[in-house]
């Protein structure tokens, strides 16, 4: 599948005490982004298992963005916790041949307007150009397990 | 009067930044009905407005947003915003406010907030929620964060063409709408009605907001503030990204010959905090604080204080002279190094940040019989075991109206003053 | 090292110097001072604090640099009154040369 | 907590609920850009939604109704309403829920004006709402019924500390009609304060201070004073803590200077005598110990003055050389009228007070004390009780010359600046020094003249090194906490690197600690004078007024659930489980057998969901947010299948 | 709503009068609608074809500096104006779209 | 070292002579009323009371010429002005280099003022035995002692005449009457500065002139807190005016006082304040012979109020 003008599901999970609230801002000042973007309302992203990841991304979801509240989480411990789990996801990604780029942890809070377009912009340059999950691995898969490797 | 706002409550809160809202919500917590009375069109005071807050550098944003919607769906609080607490007496068993709603020319029941009209006016008017650095419009929703998220006319600039009545979805603009004065009726109040800085104009020395690039430290927390108006850090004058930011400490505190002598409290932190937000936006700039002592006091200040200066934040000695207007929008700032070499020194800064001082919002004079303090604060009668007591029966003060004040401590007074609030009321 | 004479403050009140010790040493005078010399005049303050006498009488001839222009009592924001404390070591130098 | 039993190995997705679907047009700011009608149309073949209707106000009272209309005709039993941010309307509709006799619970909201029309354009939006709603309908059809988690109060509270802040805390608790018992290690009321004369700014005195607080105390029939009592023993939680609270002699000789004292001054129990306090009973004889049921826990242990190193700016080296709060009492007890301060029979003529002692220490370049720690942080009272004793000095000795030698000045305090000008009328001479250029204090050379001499590189003289030949040395002392290791361990509480104790979020919940209901109140927290030690104190009392006054503590139902069925006991959730006491393993008897299955404790647990994430069989979910239902939703997302043909 | 037409002439009349009262404040801001329009025109032409810093568009506007960037501001806020790469110690702004669903508000005011 | 007693010595033995500082009797150089028509020497309500001040300045400004080409460093001044000195001021050959143009063009300053005090009706009167010198610059160098001595005879002698009311042209002399007198001598005088006495209102014929920028002189603007009155004049007369920024309270000093002390400081300082007059393009006027002399060095075209407002409320009757 060619990374052209369809360029695959965005899944963010926003957490519901800054970045669920920080997309809302966002859309209050109207300032646009794709719309190949679903947010989910989580209350900590430490819920979801390795497994969870994969699946998305074997059910088809191009990328997925955590926007968490980084260490300002009102669950102490959390959010180290993720990092951990992530770490772990990245090195099963690798073993599938994902692009580990396909998934991103980052912080956003409740007026982070600019650092959320630009994070789903940047998921989205990136999908465009993977395409759809897997078919790195089928594209190129000598160049992309180096490329991976090295990360 | 008689009109059907009339109503009773077992508190009065009167202002709605984070002190009364702390206040307002312990009071609802233990089941006593809360009136919060707001004269600004949003609750949420001057936190709101800010970037981060020290020392623990979160988004002000993030903290104050939880609180306001929480007294915002409370089902014991009650907000009137937009309204003026215009007189406070005590009736026997009862304190009676005169509260004046002023009309936001848009009808609050109907607007859903949408913006609609905001997009539709054609006025471009100077906003001062964002430091007057960018317009907002003659009808507008106060910012947006703000709670309620309702919009409201400014009829100083509003040309009446019509045109937001006309694509208001729900019909709720109306240009014909009065004032409404109303009493509300409680047992007790807390005053919490904070603080304002003093005037740019009052110093002739610091320019009196004649010399470009010379502004004050929450407008600074406007350029820093991810929603702020131009979502970066540019000089006002002329867009320039600023290489060499100063902080001028005790502009206006401490300053017998401008009749504040006491020390405003906040403006050493504040000014660390700018500083510390400031280069991690502009890695590469200088930045100086000028002051007379650092009075980083309260818990985690002094270690924010060390890590800025270890993050090379420039703590300059010596309280500034003199501002003037330098070459293409800089300004220079004239002060006596301390140091043996030093002497009249004259430093050329991009941008330069007044820490301005801090005066009371409120003055009881004439409005109730609260008496104030030799600096026009809230007097209080038992600073040491009961520091929220006022002169007035059943009416307490928390926060900045009772002198200035960081988050912090204004957040423990409006539980002290709740505390002894409903320890009044309960005695009733 | 010098000595700290508190008592030269108590001295100079009989010349009509009795704000020193008000001074909290901000400088403002020094960086307002249309003389834009060192740090005066709070350098001379200062010395009355501590009991410098001899520093006073050392750079006695600096105190009749000031041009009595009153902008660093109108500036004080302590009210120390910087200028007349100049205009009464003045007169405490020159009763010290007049002795002589 | 309404616990439904799931049939055993349930299997995928049949959700039971009948889901109803209410998608709003704002008016114009969603139907704008969203085919309303379209969402909906398509929204009904989303498998268990029974009716999809739109509206062009879903917050106003038509809306509402017409959902309360479809839940009591019994059409549907889950709800999804499509319209603005839920963090505008969320709570609004979970209350048409209630009123309509429905759980609030069984609720869903589809974000479609925030995070669709007001972002996207064209058909991608209507495409894009159709998907978040379907989504939203997955979810709600896994939705069940949940009860907020009640947790019975008991009546009581404890609070630990007998100082300033243990005894507003408990006084305003009772005011509110609460019972408090209070326990303090020593045999006195009053902590710290009882150790100064008259504080700063306003210059109250001490004596007025504790005699208020303990007087109202003792006074007050719902408060109960163990003195001489320590807490040994902690379990339990919000509500519900049990603990154990032994009286006894105190060690040795800790308090005789002060027992002496009292039995001088001719005192009875209940009095207040200075530098003593009040005590209010005799000391016990032998220890006893007794078992006390609290819903809330007040600690208000306090802080202690630093006590500086021998040889720290020559204390200890010279008798002349002495800490605040040993001059403050020196000063109160001093001899003779004149006006010159007598101390021991020497007159003082001049007398160097030192700021910052044992605060605002900077790693490399001050020594660490016992103990290997550095107190890095400002004491905050220390300025403004030196200056108070300065002026004082000043007004009552004329004689008595005083030398004060600061890094910065920090009169913050309403009153404080004050001081500090009056310090500078009454003649004060002040010295600036830098961190690690502190003044030296060494014995005078000069025979003739007093005997300490102190040394400083002055920064307000341009860096000139000065001399100043001084009769005392006053050390301004900081405040250290408490040893309080015991407590932190028994109750499992974090304490900062400054070694206070740790709330929980300094603007958020400033007052509370991480373990629920327990409240931190005045300068076991952080520095702090008396005025904001009782602010604190008040701020404490009124968090646990409102815990008491109303009984019970209602906590989210969204907590961890096991799922009995599934759990096999591996632990990996009491493992990777956040909050301490959540989660823990116990023996049960299932059909006969003894197994190991993980137990939740509702109260404890924060939903955070970190177990969920680790079950290998998925047997452990947080309630309302479980994941199956993001799974779903998900499959939602990525299906094209009810998007067909509409 | 059958009786829109009978309140909209009510309405039109009570609109006329409190236009009347408030003859002053409409007037003054109605000139400086119309100067604001006039300045955002000349900084929208400037940006047709190029990109600009806040001092270029001074320069290509003859407007002062800092209202040149008082306008910048308030444009991007609204989508009209993009802000493009640095050049220097300033940024460069475009044309932006404006966003959909807000016609350009070119017919004059009633007034 | 410098030795200030020196020249304070001289500067007080002028003083205790003459009267003034300049070793010259009064009479030599306070000529400006002799001839002015009109005049009256009748006791009456107010006392015209000019300090000698504008009348020194001639004398002043010859003074300063000649320290300024022996002057090396700045404070060569105040040492060759102890030794060199005293003998150009005590002898007569100090009258001789000061020019006449500066003598007329002062003089005329003080001889439109009263023009303008009695075009205003006010009740007052002059007599050049009861002007004196205030003393003031003793006081600004030290010499307590011969201030207050002269200080106290001026005093007693305006009392003996019965002197209650006081007018004074200039705020050196002002501020002596007003503030020091009473501190030291015990004597206070209802003393008012002349253009709080003027009346102008509703002339209104500098409509339509060019502004001009006031230079406030410190005395006026900051100790006397007297920055107001010569503002009410200009606007009652209808003549805009602009302000620097260092104005009224906040003024810059001129640089005058340092003329003594050293013409290299008084360049200096009046060279930043030339500066800040000169971006308000626009003349400049002042109220205080020192500020005029000294910005008259300047080269800005500046003139002294009583000048401004004489051209046109009471031209000089030819």
């Amino acid at each position: 599948m060619g990374a052209g003008k369809h360029a695959g599901k965005i899944l963010i999970l926003a957490e519901d005490a800054c970045a669920y609230p920080g997309a809302d801002a966002t859309g209050q000042g109207h300032m646009s982004y794709s719309a190949d973007t679903y947010i989910l309302r989580v209350k900590a992203s430490v819920l979801f298992p390795e497994q969870f990841y994969l699946d998305c991304f074997s059910k088809g979801i191009a990328g997925i963005i955590i926007m968490s509240c980084g260490a300002e989480t009102p669950y102490p411990g959390a959010y180290e916790a993720l990092a951990r789990r992530i770490d772990r996801v990245y090195v099963l990604m690798k073993e599938r041949g994902l692009d580990i780029r396909r998934l991103r942890l980052t912080a956003i809070c409740t007026v982070c307007t600019r650092a959320f377009l630009k994070e789903v912009q940047q998921m989205q340059d990136l999908v465009c150009q993977l395409g759809a999950p897997g078919s790195e691995a089928a594209a190129a898969p000598a160049g992309a397990a180096k490329a991976l490797q090295e990360q | 009067m008689g009109s059907r706002q009339n109503r009773r409550f077992d508190a009065l809160v009167l202002g709605g930044g984070i002190a009364g809202l702390e206040a307002a919500l312990n009071l609802a917590e233990q089941n006593f009905a809360v009136a919060v009375v707001e004269k600004d069109a949003s609750i949420g005071g001057k936190m709101i407005r800010l970037s981060k807050v020290f020392p623990t550098l979160d988004c002000s944003s993030c903290i104050t947003t939880p609180k306001m919607a929480a007294a915002a769906h409370h089902p014991n609080i009650a907000l009137f915003t937009y309204c003026e607490m215009q007189t406070l007496e005590r009736r026997g068993e009862d304190l009676v406010a005169g509260i004046l709603q002023k009309s936001r020319y848009v009808d609050v029941e109907k607007c859903i907030g949408c913006r609609q009209c905001e997009y539709q006016c054609p006025v471009l008017v100077p906003d001062a929620e964002q430091g007057g650095f960018a317009a907002r419009k003659a009808i507008y929703i106060p910012f947006s964060n703000a709670i309620p998220q309702k919009a409201l006319i400014d009829t100083d600039n509003c040309i009446l063409c019509g045109r937001c009545a006309k694509v208001c979805p729900t019909q709720a603009v109306n240009y014909f709408e009065q004032p409404e004065e109303f009493h509300l009726t409680a047992a007790a109040a807390v005053i919490a009605t904070g603080f304002e800085a003093i005037p740019l104009e009052d110093k002739v020395q610091y320019g009196q907001g004649r010399i470009p690039n010379v502004i004050t430290a929450l407008q600074m927390e406007r350029l820093l503030a991810p929603h702020g108006p131009y979502n970066r850090v540019l000089r006002p004058y002329d867009g320039m990204e600023p290489d060499s930011i100063a902080f001028i400490q005790c502009a206006g505190s401490r300053d017998q010959s401008l009749g504040v002598p006491y020390c405003s409290r906040v403006c050493c932190m504040y000014a660390i905090k700018e500083a510390m937000l400031l280069s991690g936006a502009l890695p590469l700039a200088d930045i100086a604080i000028y002051y007379m002592d650092i009075r980083a006091f309260g818990k985690g200040y002094e270690q924010f204080y060390q890590t800025a200066q270890a993050m090379g934040v420039n703590f300059v000695k010596g309280k500034a002279a003199y501002l003037d207007p330098g070459e293409n929008g800089a300004v220079r700032v004239r002060y006596e190094s301390q140091e043996a070499t030093g002497g009249v020194q004259v430093a050329e800064h991009d941008l330069v940040v007044l820490s301005l001082g801090l005066v009371p919002a409120w003055d009881p004079q004439g409005r109730c019989l609260l008496s104030t303090g030799g600096d026009k604060f809230i007097k209080t009668v038992k600073p040491k075991t009961a520091p929220t007591l006022t002169d007035l029966e059943g009416v307490f003060v928390a926060g900045a109206a009772a002198g200035p004040k960081d988050i912090v401590d204004s957040i423990a007074e409006a539980g002290a003053a709740a505390m002894e609030a409903s320890r009044y009321l309960s005695k009733q | 090292m010098a000595l700290v004479d508190p008592d030269f403050a108590a001295e100079l009140k009989a010349y009509g110097v009795d704000t020193a010790l008000d001074c909290f040493n901000c400088g403002t005078c020094a960086a307002i001072c249309p003389l834009n010399f060192e740090h005066f005049p709070r350098k001379m303050i200062r010395y009355v604090q501590v009991g410098a006498k001899q520093k006073i009488l050392q750079q006695a001839q600096d105190l009749w640099r000031c041009l009595h222009c009153g902008l660093c009592t109108r500036t004080c924001p302590r009210q120390a009154n910087p200028g007349e404390l100049i205009l009464g070591l003045r007169r405490y130098v020159l009763a010290q040369f007049r002795r002589a | 907590m309404a616990q439904k039993k799931k049939p055993a190995l349930a299997p995928e997705p049949t959700p039971g609920g009948k889901v109803g679907v209410y998608v709003c047009h704002c008016g114009g700011n969603i139907s704008d850009a969203v085919d309303v009608e379209q969402v909906c149309a398509q929204a009904r073949r989303v498998p268990g939604v029974v009716v999809a209707r739109d509206q062009m106000f879903m917050c106003s009272d038509p809306g509402q109704e017409m959902i309360i209309e479809d839940l009591k005709s019994g059409l549907v039993d889950r709800v999804v309403v499509a319209s603005c941010s839920p963090s505008l309307h969320e709570s609004t509709f979970r209350n048409a829920l209630l009123r309509a006799g429905a759980n609030p619970y069984v609720y869903e909201h589809a974000n479609l004006r925030e995070q669709v029309s007001w972002v996207h354009h064209g058909p991608e939006a209507t495409a894009k709402a159709t998907r978040l709603v379907a989504a939203a309908a997955a979810k709600a059809a896994r939705l069940k019924p949940l009860e907020p988690i009640r947790v019975e109060v008991q009546p009581r509270a404890l609070v630990i500390g007998g100082g300033v802040a243990g005894m507003k805390a408990a006084l305003e608790l009772a005011a509110r009609g609460q019972a408090v018992v209070l326990v303090e290690k020593s045999p006195f009321l009053g902590g710290q304060v009882a150790q100064l004369q008259e504080l700063a700014p306003e210059g109250e005195t001490a004596a007025a201070v504790i005699s208020e607080l303990a007087g109202a105390v003792l006074g007050h029939p719902a408060v109960t004073v163990y003195t001489c009592a320590q807490v040994e023993g902690f379990e339990g939680y919000i509500g519900n803590f049990k603990l154990k609270v032994v009286r006894k002699p105190p060690l040795g000789a800790t308090y005789a200077d002060r027992l002496e004292k009292l039995s001088k001054s001719g005192q009875g129990l209940g009095e207040y005598v200075p530098f003593v306090g009040v005590m209010p009973a005799t000391i016990p004889e032998s220890p006893e110990d007794f078992d006390l049921e609290a819903g809330v826990v007040v600690l208000a242990t306090g802080m202690r003055p630093y006590q500086p190193r021998p040889g720290e700016y020559a204390y200890k080296n010279f008798p002349e050389v002495v800490t605040l709060p040993e001059f403050i009492r020196l000063q109160a007890e001093a001899e003779g009228e004149g006006d010159t301060l007598m101390l021991h029979g020497r007159p003082i003529r001049g007398a160097a007070l030192i700021h910052c002692v044992g605060s605002r220490q900077i790693p490399g370049i001050h020594a660490e004390n016992e103990g290997g720690y550095l107190n890095e942080y400002c004491s905050r009272t220390c300025c403004a009780a030196t200056l108070y004793a300065a002026n004082l000095i000043r007004d009552r000795y004329p004689q008595t010359k005083i030398f004060d030698f600061y890094r910065d000045i920090r009169t913050y305090g309403r009153g404080q600046e004050e001081l500090y000008t009056q310090a500078a009328a009454s003649q004060v001479v002040f010295f600036r020094f830098e961190a690690g250029e502190e003044p030296q204090v060494l014995k005078n050379p000069d025979p003739q003249g007093p005997p300490l001499l102190v040394q400083v590189k002055d920064v307000l003289t341009f860096g000139e090194e000065l001399e100043v030949p001084v009769d005392l040395v006053v050390l301004a002392v900081g405040q250290e906490p408490n040893n309080i290791a015991g407590l932190v361990q028994q109750m499992k509480i974090p304490i900062g690197a400054d070694r206070f104790l740790q709330e929980v979020h300094p603007k958020l919940r400033p007052v509370e600690m991480s373990v629920a209901g327990i409240l931190l109140a005045g300068t076991c927290q952080a520095p702090f004078d008396v005025g904001e030690t009782c602010a604190a104190a008040g701020a404490a009392a009124v968090k646990a007024a409102a815990i008491l006054a109303r009984g019970f503590v209602e906590l989210d139902p969204f907590v961890a659930e096991v799922d009995l069925s599934k759990c096999t006991g591996t632990g990996a959730c009491v493992e990777a489980c956040l909050a301490d006491g959540a989660l823990s393993l116990v023996d049960l008897e299932v059909a006969g057998q003894k197994v190991r299955r993980a137990r939740v404790n509702p109260v404890m647990c924060l939903g955070c969901g970190a177990c969920v994430a680790v079950c290998p069989e998925n047997a452990i979910n947080v309630q309302g947010w479980t994941l199956k239902q993001f799974e779903s939703m998900v499959d939602l997302i990525v299906s094209d299948e009810y998007l067909e043909g509409a | 709503m059958p009786d829109k037409t009978v309140e909209n002439e009510a309405g039109k009349e009570a609109l006329k009068k409190l236009r009347a009262t408030r003859k002053d404040q409409i007037a003054a801001a109605t000139s400086r609608v119309k100067e604001q329009r006039r300045e955002v025109k000349a900084i929208k032409e400037s940006l047709a074809d190029s990109e600009l810093t806040v001092p270029e568009l001074a320069a290509a506007t003859g407007l002062p500096v800092d209202q040149v960037l008082w306008y910048v501001a308030t444009l991007k806020k609204y989508g009209e104006i993009l802000e493009g790469p640095k050049a220097g110690s300033y940024f460069r702004y475009r044309l932006g779209q404006p966003p959909a669903g807000e016609p350009e508000a070119e017919q004059e005011s009633t007034n | 070292m410098f030795n200030p007693t020196d020249i304070i010595d001289l500067l007080a033995a002028n003083v205790r002579q003459t009267r003034n500082p300049f070793g010259v009797r009064p009479s030599r150089f306070n000529t400006w009323w002799r001839g002015l028509s009109g005049f009256t020497r009748r006791p009456g309500d107010a006392l015209l009371f000019t300090g000698l001040m504008y009348q020194a300045i001639p004398y002043i400004n010859a003074t300063t010429r000649y320290l300024e080409r022996l002057e090396g460093s700045s404070w060569a001044g105040c040492l060759r002005w102890g030794r060199l000195v005293p003998a150009s001021l005590r002898g007569r050959g100090l009258s001789v280099l000061t020019s006449g143009a500066d003598r007329k063009k002062f003089n005329g300053i003080l001889q439109t003022i009263c023009r303008l005090l009695r075009q205003s009706e006010v009740n007052f009167f002059y007599h050049p035995e009861m002007d004196f010198y205030s003393g003031i610059l003793l006081y600004d160098l030290g010499d307590q002692d011969g201030f207050v001595r002269h200080a106290r005879f001026v005093a007693r002698t305006l009392q003996l005449h019965g002197v209650r009311k006081v007018i004074t042209v200039d705020p050196h002399t002002t501020y002596a009457l007003k503030e020091l007198y009473p501190r030291y001598t015990g004597a206070s005088f209802e003393v008012q500065p002349y253009f709080s006495l003027l009346q102008c209102r509703g002339s209104e014929r500098g409509n339509g002139k060019p502004p001009v920028v006031l230079h406030d002189p410190c005395f006026y603007g900051r100790y006397l807190e007297l920055s107001e009155g010569p503002r009410r004049v200009l606007r009652d007369l209808g003549l805009e005016y602009v302000e620097v920024r260092n104005c009224g309270e906040f003024t810059s000093c001129c640089g005058g006082p340092a003329e003594s002390v050293s013409p290299a400081l008084n360049r200096e300082i009046l060279g930043r304040r030339a500066a800040e007059l000169k971006a308000a393009a626009a003349p400049v006027v002042t109220f205080c012979p020192i500020c005029l002399a000294n910005l008259l060095k300047a080269g800005l075209p500046v003139e002294d109020l009583a000048s401004l407002v004489g051209r046109y409320l009471a031209p000089e009757e030819k």
